[in-house]
């Protein structure tokens, strides 16, 4: 078998991660040497398994890699469809960022932690991630799976002294375990009734199936899948995981993890099931909305600037949801050029949220090492102290709120065209659906864009509000390169996005068979896109764009040179009513900044407020106000608390039968002979 | 590529020259309604180029940002200007971008907005950047659905495209989607612009102003920038509400006979706009902060039933 | 000396002895004082070697006359002796509390007797097979309740000792079933089975004894500290 | 000659123990005794698997592929008990275990080591002989000798909790060996009524399942039933688990490994001998109905115990009801992949539990007491060893995905769906999530957390390098199983599957791919 360059390169790459794991266990005495081999080596990986998957991208080819076991009940059979190999690309493209940023970061807690564990749950989390994008059986997936969220749970409760981040890694492996277990259901059911359990035998199996078995395995696999992706009544665990591990490891969670339970939806609609019902794709649209606009409205008033990124990666993967629900509505209908654009659209924004998400994790992580406080109401002023780092916290700040120059507007228009397409091809009353979504996706994106003003106008801009925030530093020249590598990223995505689209057009010809990225005239026909579009082709409108602004901007460069260069410029203190001094304290807060869109979206929220005030003489003349407000928490205090106390008390009234008397044991047993007699005479 | 630059060109000047008359026009026929002089359409000009040649005062606690934000400010409004058809209903870029490119690109001007504001580092900036943002958010879907409306019935969401089929179909702008969406669209033109009910352009009181606390920080010629930036926003709004609703009067082509009474058509049919939104200025007091969501509700409601209708009848 | 092997005459000794064992193990649960209850068990131990040697003098299955006979020595002798002395060693008041009151406890005896003859009806049909050895095949619904009283006492019963005896009293219905069902089981076996209850009894007597000692009260019921 | 040399070993090993007095001796000859069994039992299986069944004076000691999986086992659990015990016992001779019981010391410590040293081998002979024995009736005698042998391994502390978890041990453990024997004797009955051999062999295994299906069936369903409710006591299934927690969380820690890793194997070991034959007279529907049933009892009764536990010794005891009732489970869903499944969680079941007994006992001998409550957290950084193994166990024992449990529990499930039991299936599979929840909850705090400045216990090399061998040999089962090993887990389910069915069904030939 003529073995194409990419598998031995994947073989490599797994190789290289490997060793890197190994080593850094072996080595945990000497941590520094730990850590830059480590971390080198799987930058070197990464780079690795990023060749390979774009080659065979690029080649279309898919290609199976077998990796002899001996004797072992698992089979380790990979293979390298274009689906899995655009997943691996994006998780290698964030690996080597992060990799590389981890050489500087790694270095601030080398001294008190075991570094040499974390490099080797950190190679094994690289390689469960790859084993799980590639897997070709049903056993070796499982495996990967939840290897995956072993190494995640040790991450995420790395500083385990704090008793808060144990907490989350608890909650992190019990519901992850619990999705395993709808996941494990699903594919045993699976592989009994399609006979095997090789993705191969998998593929269109749904077909064959009755409408009911079809829906249960959907749903199963919905909820297996959907704990991973942080759907909106599983998503509990993601806002408390993901800011508890170390800001590398979270970035590499927040951007690929969850990746992960929309692959899985992504294999099981279109490979595995063949056409998926209609109602699945309603199904997915409906909670892809309410998670993106949840997850947005807990993240504007979230004053924890980690937490608050991780409930906007629940609002973005509420948006692939959505585009994905779409995608399979169109399947359902039979408009499959219009379902392989909408999947396009979602593929896109997938690989966006990778990076710009990766970024914001990143630069994040290296404020919160700096100024060593999470919590926005503490920070400010950073942007003079770390100025490259509020650079690329900017870049990403403007992808996430998908403006125009860079990556995040280009997949964002792409899920509105296919939105408004669903209008126009769909027949019955569900089509207003689809603008009706286009329109939520237009406030979630617009909040975003407030959210992310608000995270970085205080946590970056003016005066520092805590005196640890004034003593922050640049971070090491390696982190700020890991953050380089995402920031060129995304400009390049953005300027070049329509190149973008013949690696997408090949996985949808996987999928569907037909591939439009390239083929233009399938385009205009589909999209919105002007009568002119035709001829320009599909690239002309979004990726373009990002040209004529840096076009544009000739201009008032112009002005500035010759004119504006030379004014005088007088620093001086800001307006401040006549006050002495403007101190900190004169700054907007984050509470305040989100308070307006507190008191709009109150029916929501149901905030706590309490408000007293002490006075001597008069009402008039409080001598001390206290204000406290607090919103708990929707999904815990209304929908889990109250089941887990309930399940909790039944067990607890459940341990009566243990109580000590041997006669109450003895009647047990006594009771079961009576009965059984009683049975077996009847029988 | 050279007949693109001349439009552009073309178009350019009309955008730098007619957005000040405009509000300059807008703020005397208030004036006028108000019994008083007013100071007349050159006015904003005048301010402009005085406030060009002034020296700048930059707040100590300031970035660079404070500096980038007219920048960019002005450049958005500028490229907007450029993807809207304004005479004739081919838009010099038009092939550059749709209408989701054009509030994106606002969007892009006002998200650094806010932040210059907040660079400031005074509470003035932050309140301003923080209603600027809410206010934003909640008109957007309202904008988004209108806009939907008419990009549905035009099969296709470039501006142009948009135009082109309107004019064809004559008193299509009749139907009732359209004039649902206009009006949908009109209420959120007055919030993006920042007119009375939203918000009050002219005042400096701390409780209403929302765009005004945020430029309070600028001096000299960044001020002169973003007012002149945000009058250009202001004509390109209110031209993307005449020529997608009132089409009639659009040149097909660029060549010059046609495009004089295409101008004046469009200059006709711009005051009468810009009349109707002083009319609604005279005739309401600015609304409580809380109370523009309700106000956007209805917008938004009219949106969703311009979308229904449009395949009901 | 015909009559002594006629088997009409076989037949109804065996059935006597059975009802005669029945009874004790009644009688046994509704007894007051432990040395009384441990001299019944005795007895009963007694009458069952007395039917197993009828059994193995009408039948010529001689390997029967061993298990008789250790019958005789183990459970009818030694283990009362041993038993007694341990009450007497321990000297523990000697009046049962049994958890169910008497009664009560006689009735369920007489419902498990019942439910004994509804299981043996349900699968031994004594009278289908026409070999000539049907000799004492009448006693199984006596075994089956003699194992499910012995079994209820041990539940019913709050004394360590007694619900020892009610083990040994089970041990006694099995081996009764045995003997009617299949001329008891294989020589091996039954010696093993015996080795086993003998070495029990004795672990059992030696943890009563270290009960009592830490205890010092053979009340078992009062054992609660492991919960949960 | 292997089989006789195998039970003479450790039935020798007991009486030299106690003459020999002195400790280090003792520990010498238990571990020699149980290296050597191990030794023999591989030989064992090794011949078993060239040659076929072994039989020893005309058919009384019997082995074939099941029973020799059953001594392998049952040999390296001993060893590894027998390896960490030096350890233990050490300690428990230099300090008072239970501050909150005053311990007698010096010589009275001596004396109980003699006691464990001298039991133990018996305790391992009776195994062996139960695995061995080819009558039913010493099967049973065999059982019962486990029972004797290891009660006053129960009483080792003599607290008066030892106590009353022995007596509950002996009486609980007494009246289910009896149903057993008349289970036994009823399935004599049976077989006697239709062949009337007299002799010895009337009650062999062989014999019985040459002519099973002519056996009389009310009889057999009765027989059945006694003997599932007999060993399921020994093996602690629910209704009749109830002296597991007690005696498991009094007995000293390798005692206690033993009765779970190794009694619980020859309970099941006698309940398959006996599903081989009822399945063969009945047909399978009517042994995995109360199969099922009871498995699930079993699993469903440990959920809320282990949810709610205060002490981790016990909820290892829970645990192991749970894995017993995940046995019994794979044995009701029946089929290939049924008793594969069983046999393969078997063997990761008896290398597994051994590793969390261990931590859990150096833990408990280093803190002095079993409660959650009083273990104030952090033990990683006083013993990094004992609870990272600790963590590592109980990943393993919750059948998480890169341990090798979770293979035997997927073939299971395999059997349950290709079984049509889908009900069961799922209600499985929800109970180990609970489960999983409840292990990482507690021993996650147990270990995990700030460091309550706990100083380290004294190294000892022995407890050490048990702990590790076996973890990094569960980590190894995960990717890689031995293929003899294999091959023999594969022979014994062949042993069943054929056995039981009149025209022996089809193995599942190509394991290797579980397709």
């Amino acid at each position: 078998m003529n073995t194409f360059p990419s598998e031995q390169l994947f073989k490599l790459g797994l190789e290289i991660y490997l060793a890197a794991g190994i080593f850094g266990l072996l080595a945990w005495r000497y941590r520094n040497l730990a850590r830059i081999v480590v971390f080198s080596l799987t930058a070197l990986g990464a780079a690795v398994e990023g060749g390979a998957c774009f080659t065979a991208l690029v080649s279309g080819q898919t290609s199976t890699v077998v990796i002899p076991s001996g004797v072992s009940m698992v089979a380790w059979t990979f293979r390298l469809d274009p689906l899995s190999c655009y997943f691996n690309l994006a998780l290698a493209v964030v690996a080597l960022a992060v990799s590389i940023y981890s050489l500087g970061y790694v270095r601030g807690f080398a001294a008190h932690k075991p570094v040499g564990l974390f490099c080797f749950f950190y190679c094994v989390l690289l390689i469960g991630l790859t084993a799980v994008f590639s897997a070709a059986n049903a056993i070796l997936f499982l495996m990967a799976w939840e290897s995956m969220a072993l190494a995640a749970w040790y991450l995420v409760s790395f500083d385990h002294e704090i008793a808060e981040n144990r907490q989350a890694g608890s909650l992190f492996f019990i519901m992850s375990h619990a999705g395993t277990a709808c996941l494990l259901i699903a594919f045993v059911l699976l592989g009994t009734w399609s006979g095997g359990f090789d993705f191969s035998t998998f593929h269109a199996a749904g077909a064959a199936l009755t409408p009911l078995r079809q829906g249960a395995l959907f749903l199963l696999f919905i909820a297996g899948f959907g704990v991973k992706a942080g759907m909106i009544p599983v998503h509990i665990w993601l806002p408390a995981a993901h800011p508890a591990a170390p800001s590398n490891a979270s970035a590499l969670l927040s951007a690929i993890l969850i990746k992960t339970g929309i692959y899985g939806i992504i294999r099981v609609a279109f490979d595995f099931l063949g056409v998926p019902p209609l109602w699945s794709g309603f199904l997915l649209l409906a909670i892809g909305g309410a998670t993106a606009l949840m997850g947005i409205l807990w993240a504007i008033i979230e004053p924890d600037l980690k937490k608050m990124l991780a409930w906007s990666t629940i609002e973005n993967s509420g948006i692939i949801l959505m585009a994905l629900g779409a995608a399979m509505m169109f399947q359902s209908y039979g408009q499959t050029a219009l379902a392989a654009f909408a999947l396009m659209a979602c593929l896109f924004h997938i690989f966006n949220h990778a990076i710009f998400k990766a970024l914001l994790f990143l630069s994040a992580g290296a404020v919160v090492h700096a100024t060593g406080t999470r919590n926005l109401e503490r920070m400010g002023g950073v942007i003079r102290l770390m100025p490259l780092t509020a650079a690329f916290f900017l870049v990403g700040a403007l992808a996430i709120s998908a403006l125009p120059p860079l990556n995040g507007f280009v997949s964002e228009w792409m899920i509105y065209q296919s939105l408004l397409g669903g209008f126009r091809s769909t027949t019955s009353v569900t089509r207003v659906l689809f603008p009706i979504a286009g329109t939520l996706l237009a406030l979630t994106g617009a909040l975003a864009a407030a959210c992310f003003v608000r995270a970085f106008g205080i946590g970056f801009l003016a005066l520092p509000r805590s005196p640890e925030a004034s003593l922050a530093h640049e971070a090491h020249p390696t982190m700020l390169a890991g953050m380089g590598v995402l920031a060129a990223a995304c400009v390049a995505l953005g300027v070049s996005g329509s190149m973008w689209m013949g690696v997408l057009g090949s996985v949808t010809h996987q999928l569907f068979g037909i591939n439009i990225g390239a083929d233009a005239a399938m385009a205009s026909g589909l999209t919105l896109g002007s009568g002119l579009q035709a001829a320009g082709g599909l690239q002309k409108t979004p990726a373009s764009l990002a040209i004529a602004v840096l076009l544009i901007s000739v201009l008032p460069l112009l002005l500035w040179v010759l004119w504006l260069r030379g004014r005088t410029r007088v620093t001086g203190p800001a307006w401040d009513c006549g006050l002495p001094r403007l101190t900190a304290h004169n700054e907007y807060t984050a509470m305040a900044f989100s308070k307006p869109l507190q008191m709009i979206f109150a029916a929501f929220y149901q905030p706590r407020r309490a408000l007293h005030a002490e006075y001597e003489v008069s009402t008039f003349y409080p001598t001390s106000v206290h204000f406290e407000s607090e919103v708990a928490p929707a999904f815990e205090t209304r929908l889990y608390a109250p089941l887990i106390a309930r399940f909790m008390a039944r067990a607890g009234s459940f341990r009566r039968i243990q109580a000590g008397s041997i006669h109450a044991y003895l009647a047990y047993i006594f009771v079961t002979l009576i009965l059984l007699l009683i049975w077996s005479t009847r029988a | 590529m050279m007949a693109t630059l001349a439009k552009a060109a073309l178009q350019l000047l009309l955008l730098l020259i007619a957005a000040p008359l405009l509000s300059g026009f807008i703020r005397t026929l208030k004036a006028r309604l108000q019994m008083r002089r007013g100071p007349g359409i050159l006015q904003p000009l005048r301010d402009v180029w005085k406030l060009l040649r002034k020296d700048m005062v930059i707040p100590e606690t300031a970035s660079w940002i404070f500096a980038a934000t007219p920048y960019v400010y002005f450049s958005t409004a500028m490229l907007v200007g450029l993807l809207v058809p304004m005479i004739a209903t081919a838009a010099p870029l038009r092939l550059f971008g749709g209408v989701l490119a054009v509030i994106y690109l606002l969007a892009l001007g006002r998200f650094f907005m806010a932040l210059g504001a907040l660079d400031a580092g005074s509470s003035f900036g932050g309140l301003g950047s923080s209603r600027e943002m809410t206010i934003s958010a909640i008109a957007e879907p309202a904008m988004m659905l209108a806009i939907f409306t008419v990009a549905i019935t035009a099969n296709s969401t470039d501006l142009s495209e948009m135009a082109r089929v309107s004019v064809s179909q004559s008193w299509k702008f009749l139907a009732p989607s359209q004039m649902l969406a206009f009006s949908g669209l009109f209420i959120a033109l007055l919030a993006e612009t920042g007119r009375i009910p939203v918000d009050n352009p002219a005042t400096h009181l701390e409780l209403t102003m929302i765009h005004e606390a945020m430029v309070l920080e600028y001096s000299g010629p960044y001020l002169a920038l973003i007012e002149w930036g945000a009058s250009i926003r202001q004509l390109v709004l209110m031209t993307l509400l005449v020529n997608t609703f009132f089409p009639f009067g659009l040149s097909a082509n660029w060549t010059p006979i046609n495009l004089i009474p295409g101008l004046a058509f469009y200059l006709l049919k711009l005051l009468l706009l810009a009349g109707a939104v002083v009319l609604v200025e005279t005739s309401n007091a600015k609304l409580r902060l809380f109370r523009v969501p309700e106000l956007l509700a209805v917008a938004f409601i009219l949106g969703a039933l311009a979308l229904i209708s449009t395949f009901l009848f | 000396m015909s009559f002594l092997h006629d088997p009409q005459l076989g037949n109804t000794a065996i059935t006597l002895m059975a009802a005669l064992v029945l009874v004790l193990q009644i009688a046994m649960v509704a007894q007051r004082w432990l040395v009384t209850n441990i001299r019944v068990f005795g007895v009963q131990s007694f009458v069952l070697a007395a039917i197993a040697a009828t059994i193995a003098w009408f039948n010529h299955a001689n390997h029967l006359y061993v298990a008789a006979l250790l019958m005789l020595l183990l459970k009818a002798l030694l283990l009362p002796i041993v038993l007694e002395r341990l009450v007497a060693k321990v000297g523990i008041r000697h009046s049962i509390h049994p958890v169910i009151n008497v009664p009560l406890s006689v009735l369920i005896s007489g419902g498990l007797t019942l439910l004994g003859y509804v299981v043996a009806e349900s699968f031994y049909h004594p009278e289908e097979t026409s070999t000539a050895a049907t000799l004492g095949h009448n006693m199984l619904p006596i075994a089956i309740s003699l194992f499910l009283i012995g079994f209820f006492m041990i539940v019913n019963r709050r004394n360590g000792l007694t619900q020892v005896l009610g083990l040994l009293s089970m041990e006694n219905g099995l081996f009764l079933a045995a003997i009617s069902l299949t001329y008891g089981v294989p020589l091996v076996v039954e010696l093993g089975i015996f080795f086993d209850v003998l070495v029990g009894a004795m672990v059992l007597g030696i943890l009563m004894y270290r009960i009592g000692e830490t205890f010092d009260s053979m009340d078992v019921s009062r054992l609660r500290r492991l919960r949960g | 000659m292997i089989l006789l040399w195998l039970l003479i070993v450790p039935l020798l090993a007991g009486p030299v123990a106690f003459a020999v007095r002195r400790r280090a001796a003792m520990e010498a000859v238990n571990l020699i005794a149980f290296l050597i069994g191990l030794c023999l039992a591989g030989a064992l299986a090794f011949q078993v698997l060239a040659s076929g069944p072994i039989s020893l004076f005309d058919g009384f000691f019997y082995a074939d592929a099941l029973s020799s999986l059953i001594v392998l086992l049952t040999a390296f659990v001993a060893l590894v008990c027998a390896v960490y015990a030096v350890g233990y016992f050490r300690f428990v001779e230099q300090n008072t275990v239970f501050p909150d019981q005053p311990q007698p010391d010096g010589p009275a410590a001596a004396r109980k080591l003699r006691k464990y040293y001298s039991l133990m081998p018996l305790f391992v002979f009776s195994m062996i002989l139960v695995a061995l024995a080819n009558n039913l009736g010493i099967l049973w005698v065999a059982s019962e000798i486990t029972t004797l042998a290891s009660v006053f391994l129960v009483t080792f502390y003599a607290r008066e909790t030892s106590l009353e978890a022995a007596w509950k041990y002996v009486m609980i453990g007494g009246v289910g060996l009896s149903m057993a024997l008349f289970g036994t004797i009823l399935t004599y009955y049976s077989a006697h009524r239709v062949l009337g051999i007299d002799s010895l062999a009337g009650l062999n295994w062989t014999m019985l399942l040459g002519n099973a299906s002519v056996f009389d069936k009310a009889t057999m369903r009765l027989a059945f039933i006694l003997i599932l409710l007999g060993y399921g006591t020994k093996a602690g299934m629910a209704p009749m688990h109830t002296w597991k927690p007690d005696a498991y969380s009094e007995a000293p820690v390798p005692a206690a490994a033993m009765l779970a890793a190794g009694v619980l194997n020859c309970a099941l070991y006698g309940l398959v001998r006996f599903y081989i034959l009822t399945s063969k007279c009945l047909g399978p529907e009517f042994a995995s109905q109360l199969l099922i049933v009871f498995g699930l009892l079993s699993i469903g009764v440990a959920v809320p115990f282990i949810l709610v536990q205060k002490s981790f010794r016990r909820l290892l005891a829970y645990s192991s009801i749970d894995h017993c009732g995940i046995m019994v489970l794979a044995l009701g869903f029946g089929g290939p992949l049924g008793i594969l499944g069983l046999f393969l969680h078997m063997t990761f079941h008896a290398v597994t539990k051994p590793l969390l007994f261990f931590c859990a006992g150096n833990i408990q001998q280093h803190l002095g007491t079993d409660l959650f409550r009083k273990a104030k957290g952090g033990l990683i950084h006083a013993m990094p060893w004992s609870g990272a193994a600790f963590l590592l166990g109980m990943l393993a024992v919750t059948g998480t995905p890169p341990f090798s449990l979770f293979l035997s529990e997927f073939t299971i499930l395999r059997a349950a769906f290709s079984g049509g039991h889908y009900l069961p299936g799922v209600l499985f599979v929800a109970f180990l999530v609970v489960i999983f929840s409840g292990f990482i909850l507690h021993i996650g705090n147990l270990v995990l957390g700030a460091d309550t400045g706990l100083p380290a216990p004294a190294p000892c090399r022995w407890k050490k390098y048990s702990l590790l061998g076996l973890a990094s040999l569960i980590i190894l089962l995960g990717f890689w199983i031995p293929g003899p090993l294999f091959h023999l887990i594969q022979s014994a389910a062949d042993v069943v599957v054929t056995g039981q069915s009149a025209l022996g069904a089809p193995l599942v030939k190509s394991l290797v791919r579980l397709q």
